[in-house]
This record gives structure tokens, C-alpha cells and sequence, in this order.
């Protein structure tokens, strides 16, 4: 098995259900000849041609609503969004279209589309390069939201992605595309949509994250009797797996680098007030990003949380 | 090389049928005398549907209502053309191509009820659902066509919207997709003139809609959108030049909306009495009228006729469409996905 | 005083504002002429004329787009958007622009500008018309949300926001638009932004709500010992009055229209799982619309809370 | 009236200096000599603060920048126009138009060394901060713009972006706005011909990007973008239209991006080589030469001095970027709202 970084293994998955499935396209700018601004892409037109492979004009929502339109008739587009930020201006198309498809036409039609797109923070890029607003999108009924974590997730997960028959938000942890090599099989294997992951046994303390949290959280963990959790589907996030740690720990702290208000630490949060109140000893802490704007790249290592602030949580929550 | 001319542009304006029913026998389209007909009926029946449902909302049988009336020329004339397997991208103002095209009845007027089930269009029926939110439509027809190409399929795909949804970056997006591509589109454009209460000169400073097109490099063509020949004719025109893979075409259709904007609106409030009543006088059918009748083919008898039986199946589907049972809660869910979520699943069954 | 609905109400709010302050302008679909698909602008324009009361092009990106610039410029722009709905394709300009002009500039520029729409659900309107997605704006650092509840607040509140210094977007229930009279005074008065307000005063459970919601919290909890907080402004949210309540109930019932998930509620019930869930005897419940797109009038009803879901979860709460 | 026309439209190219050097005479703009040699200078100032920002990004000073080499005709020549009460919305690629207008070349290199502090423009010069989202500053000019016409402010507005930006609906939604309320505006488009690996005949379809001015009712020129003084008479003209009344124009000003797209990119994996040379031989600086030298106001020598003096300018900025300090964890909460709010008071403090 190949030792793999996220950017390879995301092509390998690409390239799989292409060589697999014809309805697969690819569609955004500098996907083509460029192989994607990260490279992710590379290669494909070399190997599928330009017709599955397209380099579009500069248009956001045109690109997706053409995606829309494509899964629609049959097809199963991936559209790369060059940046998270750059979603934003499409977000009319996913919220009120892409997410509608099926119930809109009951069924007749529907949006088996794949939206990847680099995601977050801490690679001291331009404005609206760093992004993480991805509690935006899991407020939209009929997205699925995915954050893989590792070169072996990230495949794994696209391919289940990309057979889903509804449509996927896939969210790469730009800082985590070339940090992390891991072993990742060369054919076909799925990781199931939806269900959480246990990074790390423990019994204190669970610790939810995702994304480039997870490898921040992991190590700031080390020495505690935590419980990770990594969520890699935010949407629909798997319940069952934060309800039977928190029961079992008594103390949930939740670590996301988006800004706290609304992050989608809320919702795991509001989730186990809920429904697991009675087995917490703690207040659910959530490590965050401040409620401002995701920062340049002077002061972006403040913004993100980092290990000692995540520390500092469970060291909170343990005193109860 | 100082100041050089690098590129000329024409836009032109597409009339067979004069206000006074006279065709010209250049441009007059070939149509048998049983399509004329069917045109003319097609658009009674949407003149007949459009009152009724009109009427049918003032009774509180469904809510607010588009009207449509005015402008069954550039909508019957258009779909007329269409093949079998080609897509049409609605807005929500184009209920006389849906009756053209065989759209269920009884559905339309289950849908402008508030019932979402209406939007499934049946098997072999490329209609996608109403799409309420202005021009959003457009870039969805773009990547129907792309995949149109894809597959080398023999389909055209067909987008319809208003003259106020040229405003949006949807149009502007989707138009230019179209020329890059060189796709297998036609953009109908109904310019009824206004958006609700904004008249066409607050929403663009061109003096044609069709010369739009000038920025996307491909042809805009403007048609007398009350003729119903000359749509037909355009419409035509540019399905071939498409299935051909002669690329796009914007067809405006220049017509008027003869009602309110919806019947939640008042036009009063905005519009000249007199406009209105200027453009009534150029109603797309009475000019087909005059056409038939100069050719013999036609009485006000058969005007009453033509009524009475498109107010039959009219009739008919508002039964069907009053006996429609109303959804069960548990309809929210349906195809929210294809597999509902736990929590869904949670939701549901607690309704 | 006289006995206005909250259309009226708001009028009056802008005319007074209009009147007082050149700097206001208003522009969108339809403002003018029409005086707003509600009426809300009716008058204003030949009051003030066609240079202060902007009908606009149909290009709700572009409109807000145009708005940030005009208040970058030194003016007060309201723009109205015609239903919450049409947002979303402005969504870009709220988000990356409007609630950072702020900070991306330090300060050269700011951006006070209100941003007007109906919001929610219950008018039997069709697609899009009944959207009440409050919760991906108060994700927006930079961006405050108000939700005004009878036509005494919305005034208030209105008068607020238009001499705040920082983007407000300001959201209409629809529902409500003539269904409650209530005495406005006539002249000046504010309503303070971020500030709750208790609506009944109560000491089993506290029940959050707010805009159309309100209301029918209100109905419902008669014959319950329920403390009923009116958020009023959702971002930033009360969070002190939040706590003070729940302290004193140890219950906490969250109502909105919103779909569950990642809704506003999630906020409120995460703030207190983090501050104050040492007082708490029950679970935190949300009562909300499910996860599904927002039906058209014939399923309305079954999508947004009843009053028996309402104090099906007061029951609940009271249990512990 | 059947197949009429109903609108002729022309798009023209404004040239004035060729590529030998010769200006011709009955355009060439009112400018003095010392007008001239100022453009000169900031031409190669642009040229010497692109030639250190790419090294000081390779040295890992500051963080990815976009070059502008090849464009500096395009943006001093437009910048040189502008009077002082004039407002700009750049995108992020016209460094020279802030060079021309004043903006502290210490602050423009510590923006792009991830410092948004200082994108705080000084008192009394009109520049709004970069807008990475390509496009999404247009539709704020438009605003401005409508804001100086109320306040009857002789000011005009200016957005700069690129030909990738006229793909997006911003530039759609602004430019017909503009055409609506016919507005003081000048839109300048860089065609530098990619947006990044995208050629510009995957972004339009159309022959010129001038000729998009069409779909909104005023007037689009191109220019030969790297002749200064074409883009500084189409520039000025186009002001002093606005000032007047006339409304908006649209420049489009055919350029080449000579360098890669920023530090971050290799354009050589998309464009062939002898593109770029062939562009290389039409460096608009050389251009400007040939024209002073057949007036005797040019030798080798004075480039040299020129850029000397430019860089000396460029090392003091340097040196001045690099003795800003770096901000405060603090200040992450700088402007976010003029009043914080109580959370992010709390999150300040404990930071
Ligand atoms: C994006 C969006 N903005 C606003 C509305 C509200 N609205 C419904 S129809 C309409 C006017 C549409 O005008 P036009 O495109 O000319 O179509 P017409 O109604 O004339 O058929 C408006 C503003 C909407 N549905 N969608
Ligand atoms: C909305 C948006 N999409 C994508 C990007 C990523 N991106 C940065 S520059 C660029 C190309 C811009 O091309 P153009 O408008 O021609 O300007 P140029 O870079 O040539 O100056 C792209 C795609 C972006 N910044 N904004
Ligand atoms: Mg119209
Ligand atoms: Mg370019």
C-alpha cells in the first residue's frame, strides 16, 4: 500500500470513479489544465478528456447551478470551489436548489452532485482562503456536510460520497492536504457517510472534532483520559456515537476552528443538552475560534484554536 | 490602428403576423392547418385556464396565481416547437407552455394550490418544477446541456424567465456558460415588460432585451411576442440551429402582461389604464382571429366553441384537482433525501 | 397613541428616520411606486422622491452590493429585500462584504446599513416566501440580527437599527404583519439592540422565543408557571437575561420556526450547557420545525410548532 | 416590418502609441512633458515594486502575491486620470493604480504580507480595501456611485477587475445598474487575457470584452492596455463623461499577464512559451521608451537612474513594512463592530 498524502488520495478516489462510473464529471475553474490550484485534480483531464473534465468561466453559482442541472439529467458532477469563501456567492444554488431537487420534483429529479472544496484555516493565505463556515451548510436540509481528516478518510469518504444519491458537501482541510501521509489502499473502498470515528479511547472526557482540529486535538490530548471523537459526516452528524461516549464520560468539550456563535459546536452541544443532560457532571465546553472575521495571515495562529486552549477546557471540565 | 473598429452588431425584430392578421409569406412558418388550429386552441385553453384560476384564487380554491394573460402567443408559440425529448427550465409564469406540452392540468392547478406533489412532472415530461426564485433556473438548463452534449443526445434545452430576471447574475452567468460552451440552448426571454411594479426601464438601459446576447457571443433575436407565428417561427429556428450544434440562441419575445403581476398584486397602483388598454387591443389571440377568419377559418362562433371545450377540461381538472387529498404531515419528508437522516426518521415519526 | 400593526409601525419608523436624517435612503424591488409587495414603503416615495426611494433592477446581490457601497460613502441605505428567501443569492454581500467593511478597511469605512425582509412562514406563500433561516446570519460576526415581535418593537427596534453604526439586518414575520394592533407612540423612541425582554414572567421554565413564534408561545403556556423571554435581538443574543432566567427556573424551552438543526436554538441551548448547567433539572428542549425544506400552505401547518408541541415540551421539562 | 433592425451597435479600439514608439497626433492626449515623465517613473516604480515584492515573497518576507508585470501602462495610465475626490474599488491586482494615487508602498507590502491593517486606505484617498472575491467589489462602486449623485459630489467612481471577474454575475448586476440610474462610473477591466490557468476564450465567448457594454445600454471601448497614453485618454475622456453627466463607461483595457498568476502559481503548466515572449516584446514600459527616445528624452542611463530611484523608494517601504510591528492578538477584534459585543468582549479578554 501506498503511503499517500490528502491531495493524492482525494485524486485517487476522483480518478477511481471516473475509470468506474461515466456519469462522473468534474467541473470548476482551473480543474483542467491546472489540475486544480492545489493539484488535486491532476492529471484527470490528461487521462478523461476535456469533456469530463471542465475548465468553466469564472462564476461561482453559474458553476454550480450548471452542476445542479447536470445531476438533473443523469450525470454525477464534482464541482471544485476553488475556496470555501468563494461558496458563498453560490449559496443560493445549494441552499435553494441543489438541497431541493428531489423534494422539489418529488422525486422525478435528483442531485447526485458532489461540491468539494479546500476548507479552513492556517495556511497563511488571502482573504477568504481560510474559511470554516461549515454550520452554514449543515442548516440546509437535503446536504450532506463531510469533513474527512487523513489521506485514508478522505478516500474513503469521497467514494461513498460520490455514489450517494443526493448531494455532498466535501470540505478538505486545506493545512491537513499535504501535513499527513497515511497508508491508503489503492482500489475501491468506502467509508460510510454518517457515522463518526473513535480516534481515541478514553473514559474522562469525550472530545468531539473534525477536520484539522482532530490532529491539533489529538496531540494537545495526550496525558488525559479523553475520548476523540472524530465527526469526519457533520451532516447528518452521527448522534448515536456522541451520545454513548458522553454517557460514558459525563464530560464533552467541542473543538472547531470556526468562530463560536452558531459554529456547529452549538448544534452538537444542543444535541446532548438535550438528550444525555442528566449524564453530564461538566458544562459542555466549546474551544473555538473568537466571533470575528477569519484574520490574515499575521494574526491567523491566534484565531485558531491551539493546544493550550483545548487543554484548558478539559482541565475545566475534569474539575467536576 | 488609432481608433478601429473591432466589431459590428445587429439586433433585429422577428414579425410574420401584422396587428391586422396578415402574415408575411416570407417569414410565415410552415404549419399545417391542424397545427394552426392547435395553436389557436392551445391558446384558449390557457386563456381559459388562466380566468379560472384567477377565479379559483379569489374563492380561496388556491393561492396566489400568476396570470398569464396576454401572453399565451410567445408561450403556446414557443413550446409548439419543441420536440419530444428536449428539457424545459421554467420560471413560474409559463403555465401556457406547461398546458402545451401536456403538463397534467389538474397538477398546475394543484401546485399553484400549495402542493408541492405537483411539481413531479410526469415520466417522459423534461419539465422541471417551477422555479420561484427569479433566473435562478438558468444555469440549471446550462448544465442540462451540458450533459445534453455529454451524451450526445439529440435534446435541446429550453429556459424560460422574465425580462426582470435578465437583471440577475443567474441570466448573466448562465448566457455566458451557453456561448463558451457552445451549448444546445435556447433562452426564451417572455419581456412582458415589467416585474411586478418595475417597468422594463428601470431594468435595463438597452433598448432591446435581444441585444444582450451581444456579450456572450451568440445571437439574440427580438420577436413580436404576440405573434404567435413569429415565436413559433424564432423558436424554431433556434432548436435546429441547436440540435445542428450551432450553439445558443436569446429569443426575447417582446409582450405585455395584461393582468396583475399575481393576484396578490394590484397593477393600478403603478401602471397607466392606458398602456393597458393598448396593449389589450393587440391581444396575441384576437390577432390569430383575424388571420383565420381572413383565411375563412374562422367565426366568432368558433371562438365560443373553442371555449366551451377548453372550459370542459378545464372544468374537469379542477375537479380532479379538488379531489386530490390533501398531503399527510408525514409528506413533509418526502425526498427531502433519498434515505431520511436518523433525526428525520426521529422527527417523522414523532409528527 | 395610536393603534398600529407592525406594517404601519415600520413605515412610521422609516419616515420618522427619513425625515430626521438625509443620510437614509431606501432602495430595492419594487420600494417605490408599489410602496413594497407589503405596503411597508408605502408612501415614502412621494414623500421623499425618486432619489431617496430607489426602485431597483431585480438583482438582490447586486442591491445589497450597492448598498454597502452607498454606506461606505457616507449614507444610511435600507435596502428591502422581498422575501428572506431572496437572500440567499445576496448572501456573499451580507457575509464577506457588508460585515467586514468594518474591519477589512480598520475602520476608514463602515457600513451602517438595515437590511429589511419578511421572514417566516405561515401566509400560505409560495417557494421561497416563508424562509426563516435566521441562524446562518448570526453566524456572521460583524452582522447583528433583530426580529421584532408586535408592531411596538418593530418600531423601536427599527429606530435602533437604523442608527447603528454596523450592518443590522432586520427580519419582518410576516405572519404578524397585520395580525396585532398595539399603541405606537408617534414619535421618536428606541428600543435598545441586544437586549431581551421578559413577556411573562414565570418560575417552573423559561421559554425562548421570538418573531411570529412569540406569539404563539404565548397562547400556550397559559395555565404553566412559564417565564417567556422575547429574544428580539438574536445576534447578539441576551445572554445574560437568558441565564438569569434559566438560574431561576432550571428548565429551558427553546421555540423557533427554523428548521431544528444547527437553528438559532442550538445557540441559545450550547450558551447555557456552557454557563449555567449546574442550575438545570431537565433537559434543554427545542421545539422547532423539522429537518425539511419549508413546504407550500397545504403542509405549512404541520411544519411550524403548534401549541401542543409547545406544551408538549413544557410537560416534559416539568417532569424533572 | 418582419425582419427589422432594431439596434446597430460598434465596438471600437482606441490606440495611440504604437509598438514603435510613434504616438498619433490626432490622439494623442494633452499631457506635458512633465505629465509624461511622472508616468514614466511610476510605470517603473510599479515595475521595481512588483520585481521586489515577488522576491520578497520567495525569501519568505511577506506571503503570495499577484504580479502585475506587463500591466503597468493599464493601471498608471487609468490612475493617472483620476482627481483626487475620486473613489476606487480595486480588485487585487493594481498595485500601480495605488502607486499612482499615493497609497504608502510600506503599507501595500504589508498587506500582502497577511497584515489587514493595512488595508486602512489614508484620510482623503478613496481606495477601498483589496476584494479577493473576484467581481464582488463592482456592485459597490455602483452604491457609491449612487451615493455621489445624491449628494450632487463632482466625485466619479471607478472599479478596477479583471476579464475572469466579467464571467461573474457582480460584474453583470453592477454594470446594469450603472446603465439604470446612468451613473458617475468608470468600469476598467484588466483583460490580461487569464484568470489563472483560464485562457480568456474559455471565459467569453465574445470577440472583445468592450462589446459587453452593449447588454447595458452605454458605451464600451477597448484599449491597447499597454499603451499609456490610449488607456489615460480613454480613461480621462470617460471621467470627464461621468463628471458631466453622461454616464458610465466601460474601458477595457487589452493587457497581458506577463508573470504567473501569483507566487503560488506556474503558468507554465498552462500557457505556452512563446505567448509569453511574444507579449514580452510588447512590455509596455519598452513602448514608452521608444516614444521619449525619438523625442531625445530618453537613454539607457536614464532607465537606469529611474529605476534606481524607484528602488530606493521601494527599500525605504521595505524597510518600513518590516519595522511595523505585528499586530496584537488583540486586535483580531479591531473593527469587527464599533461596539463589541459582550461575548466577544469576553473572548478578548481571554485571549
Ligand atoms: C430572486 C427573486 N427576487 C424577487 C422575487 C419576487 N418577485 C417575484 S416575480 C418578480 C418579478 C419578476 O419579473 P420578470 O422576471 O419580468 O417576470 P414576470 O413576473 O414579469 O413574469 C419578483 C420581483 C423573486 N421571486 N425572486
Ligand atoms: C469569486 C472568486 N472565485 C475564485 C477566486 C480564485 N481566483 C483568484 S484570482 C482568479 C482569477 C481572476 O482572473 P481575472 O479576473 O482575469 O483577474 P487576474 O487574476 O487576471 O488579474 C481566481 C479564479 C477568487 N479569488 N474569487
Ligand atoms: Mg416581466
Ligand atoms: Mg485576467
Amino acid at each position: 500500500m501506498a503511503q499517500l498524502n490528502m491531495v493524492q488520495a482525494i485524486n485517487q478516489a476522483l480518478a477511481y470513479e471516473m475509470e468506474h462510473d461515466d456519469r462522473v464529471v468534474l467541473l470548476g475553474e482551473d480543474v483542467g489544465r491546472d489540475g486544480g490550484v492545489f493539484r488535486v485534480t491532476e492529471g484527470l483531464i490528461e487521462r478523461f478528456g476535456s469533456e469530463r473534465v471542465l475548465d468553466t468561466p469564472l462564476c461561482e453559482s453559474g458553476i454550480m447551478g450548471a452542476a445542479i442541472g447536470m445531476a438533473a439529467y443523469g450525470l454525477r458532477p464534482v464541482t471544485e470551489i476553488q475556496f470555501m469563501g468563494f461558496t458563498y456567492s453560490a449559496f443560493e444554488q445549494l441552499f435553494a436548489h441543489a438541497a431541493r431537487v428531489r423534494s422539489r420534483s418529488r422525486g422525478r429529479f435528483t442531485c447526485p452532485l458532489v461540491v468539494r472544496t479546500p476548507y479552513g484555516g492556517g495556511i497563511k493565505a488571502p482573504e477568504l482562503h481560510e474559511e470554516s463556515t461549515e454550520a452554514l451548510f449543515c442548516q440546509v436540509p437535503g446536504l450532506k456536510v463531510v469533513v474527512p481528516s487523513g489521506p485514508y478518510m478522505a478516500k474513503g469518504l469521497l467514494l461513498s460520497a460520490l455514489r450517494d444519491p443526493d448531494p455532498v458537501l466535501f470540505l478538505e482541510p486545506t493545512r491537513l492536504y499535504r501535513l499527513i501521509r497515511e497508508e491508503v489502499p489503492e482500489g475501491e473502498y468506502v467509508v460510510e457517510l454518517g457515522k463518526a470515528r473513535v480516534a481515541r479511547a478514553g473514559g474522562a472526557v469525550t472530545v468531539v472534532a473534525w477536520g484539522s482540529m482532530l490532529e491539533r486535538v489529538l496531540k494537545a490530548v495526550d496525558g488525559y483520559d479523553a475520548e476523540v471523537l472524530d465527526l469526519l459526516t457533520l451532516s447528518p452528524f452521527d448522534i448515536g456515537a456522541v451520545l454513548a461516549s458522553v454517557r460514558k464520560t459525563g464530560r464533552l468539550v467541542i473543538v472547531h476552528e470556526a468562530a463560536k456563535s452558531c459554529g456547529f459546536g452549538a448544534e452538537i452541544a444542543a444535541t446532548v443538552a438535550e438528550e444525555a443532560i442528566l449524564h453530564l457532571r461538566a458544562p459542555i465546553l466549546r474551544v473555538t475560534a473568537p466571533d470575528v472575521p477569519v484574520p490574515l495571515a499575521k494574526l491567523i495562529d491566534h484565531y485558531l484554536p491551539g493546544p493550550q486552549q483545548i487543554r484548558g477546557a478539559l482541565d475545566e471540565v475534569l474539575q467536576y | 490602428m488609432p481608433l478601429e473598429s473591432i466589431g459590428k452588431f445587429e439586433t433585429k425584430r422577428l414579425g410574420v403576423l401584422n396587428e391586422r392578421g396578415e402574415a408575411d409569406p416570407d417569414l410565415m412558418p410552415q404549419l399545417s392547418e391542424e397545427e394552426i388550429r392547435r395553436m389557436y386552441e392551445l391558446m384558449l385553453l390557457a386563456r381559459v385556464f388562466d380566468e379560472r384560476a384567477v377565479a379559483l384564487q379569489r374563492e380561496g380554491r388556491i393561492g396566489t396565481y400568476p396570470p398569464i394573460l396576454g401572453q399565451e402567443a410567445a408561450q403556446v408559440g414557443s413550446a409548439f416547437a419543441l420536440s419530444p425529448g428536449d428539457w424545459v427550465f421554467p420560471s413560474f409564469r409559463e403555465m401556457g407552455v406547461h398546458l402545451t406540452l401536456g403538463f397534467p392540468i389538474a397538477q398546475l392547478l394543484q401546485y399553484w394550490g400549495g402542493d408541492e406533489r405537483a411539481q413531479k412532472a410526469p415520466e417522459g415530461l423534461n419539465i422541471f418544477p417551477f422555479c420561484v426564485a427569479v433566473g435562478s433556473q438558468i444555469p440549471h438548463a446550462v448544465g442540462a446541456a451540458l450533459a445534453v452534449r455529454y451524451r450526445r443526445d439529440p435534446a435541446v434545452v429550453v429556459t424560460y424567465f422574465g425580462d426582470g430576471a435578465t437583471s440577475k447574475g443567474d441570466f448573466h452567468e448562465g448566457m455566458n456558460m451557453a456561448g463558451v460552451f457552445k451549448l444546445p440552448m435556447v433562452f426564451i426571454c417572455q419581456n412582458n415588460q415589467w416585474a411586478i411594479s418595475v417597468p422594463l426601464k428601470t431594468q435595463t438601459a438597452t433598448t432591446s432585451l435581444a441585444q444582450k446576447a451581444v456579450a456572450y457571443g451568440f445571437e439574440g433575436v427580438q420577436v413580436d411576442g404576440n405573434d404567435v407565428f413569429a415565436v413559433y417561427r424564432a423558436t424554431r429556428e433556434a432548436l435546429e440551429k441547436a440540435r445542428g450544434g450551432g450553439g445558443p440562441t436569446f429569443i426575447e419575445c417582446l409582450t405585455y402582461r395584461m393582468a396583475d403581476h399575481t393576484t396578490a398584486d394590484d397593477a393600478g397602483r403603478y401602471r397607466p389604464p392606458e398602456e393597458v388598454a393598448l396593449w389589450r387591443e393587440r391581444d396575441p389571440i384576437t390577432r390569430l382571429e383575424r388571420f383565420l377568419e381572413a383565411r375563412g377559418a374562422w367565426t366568432p362562433q368558433r371562438r365560443v366553441e373553442a371555449k366551451e371545450k377548453a372550459a370542459r377540461v378545464i372544468d374537469d381538472a379542477i375537479r380532479e384537482m379538488e379531489n386530490v387529498l390533501p398531503p399527510a404531515p408525514a409528506e413533509l419528508f418526502d425526498g427531502v433525501l433519498a434515505a431520511l437522516t436518523p433525526r428525520q426518521t426521529g422527527q417523522k415519526k414523532g409528527l
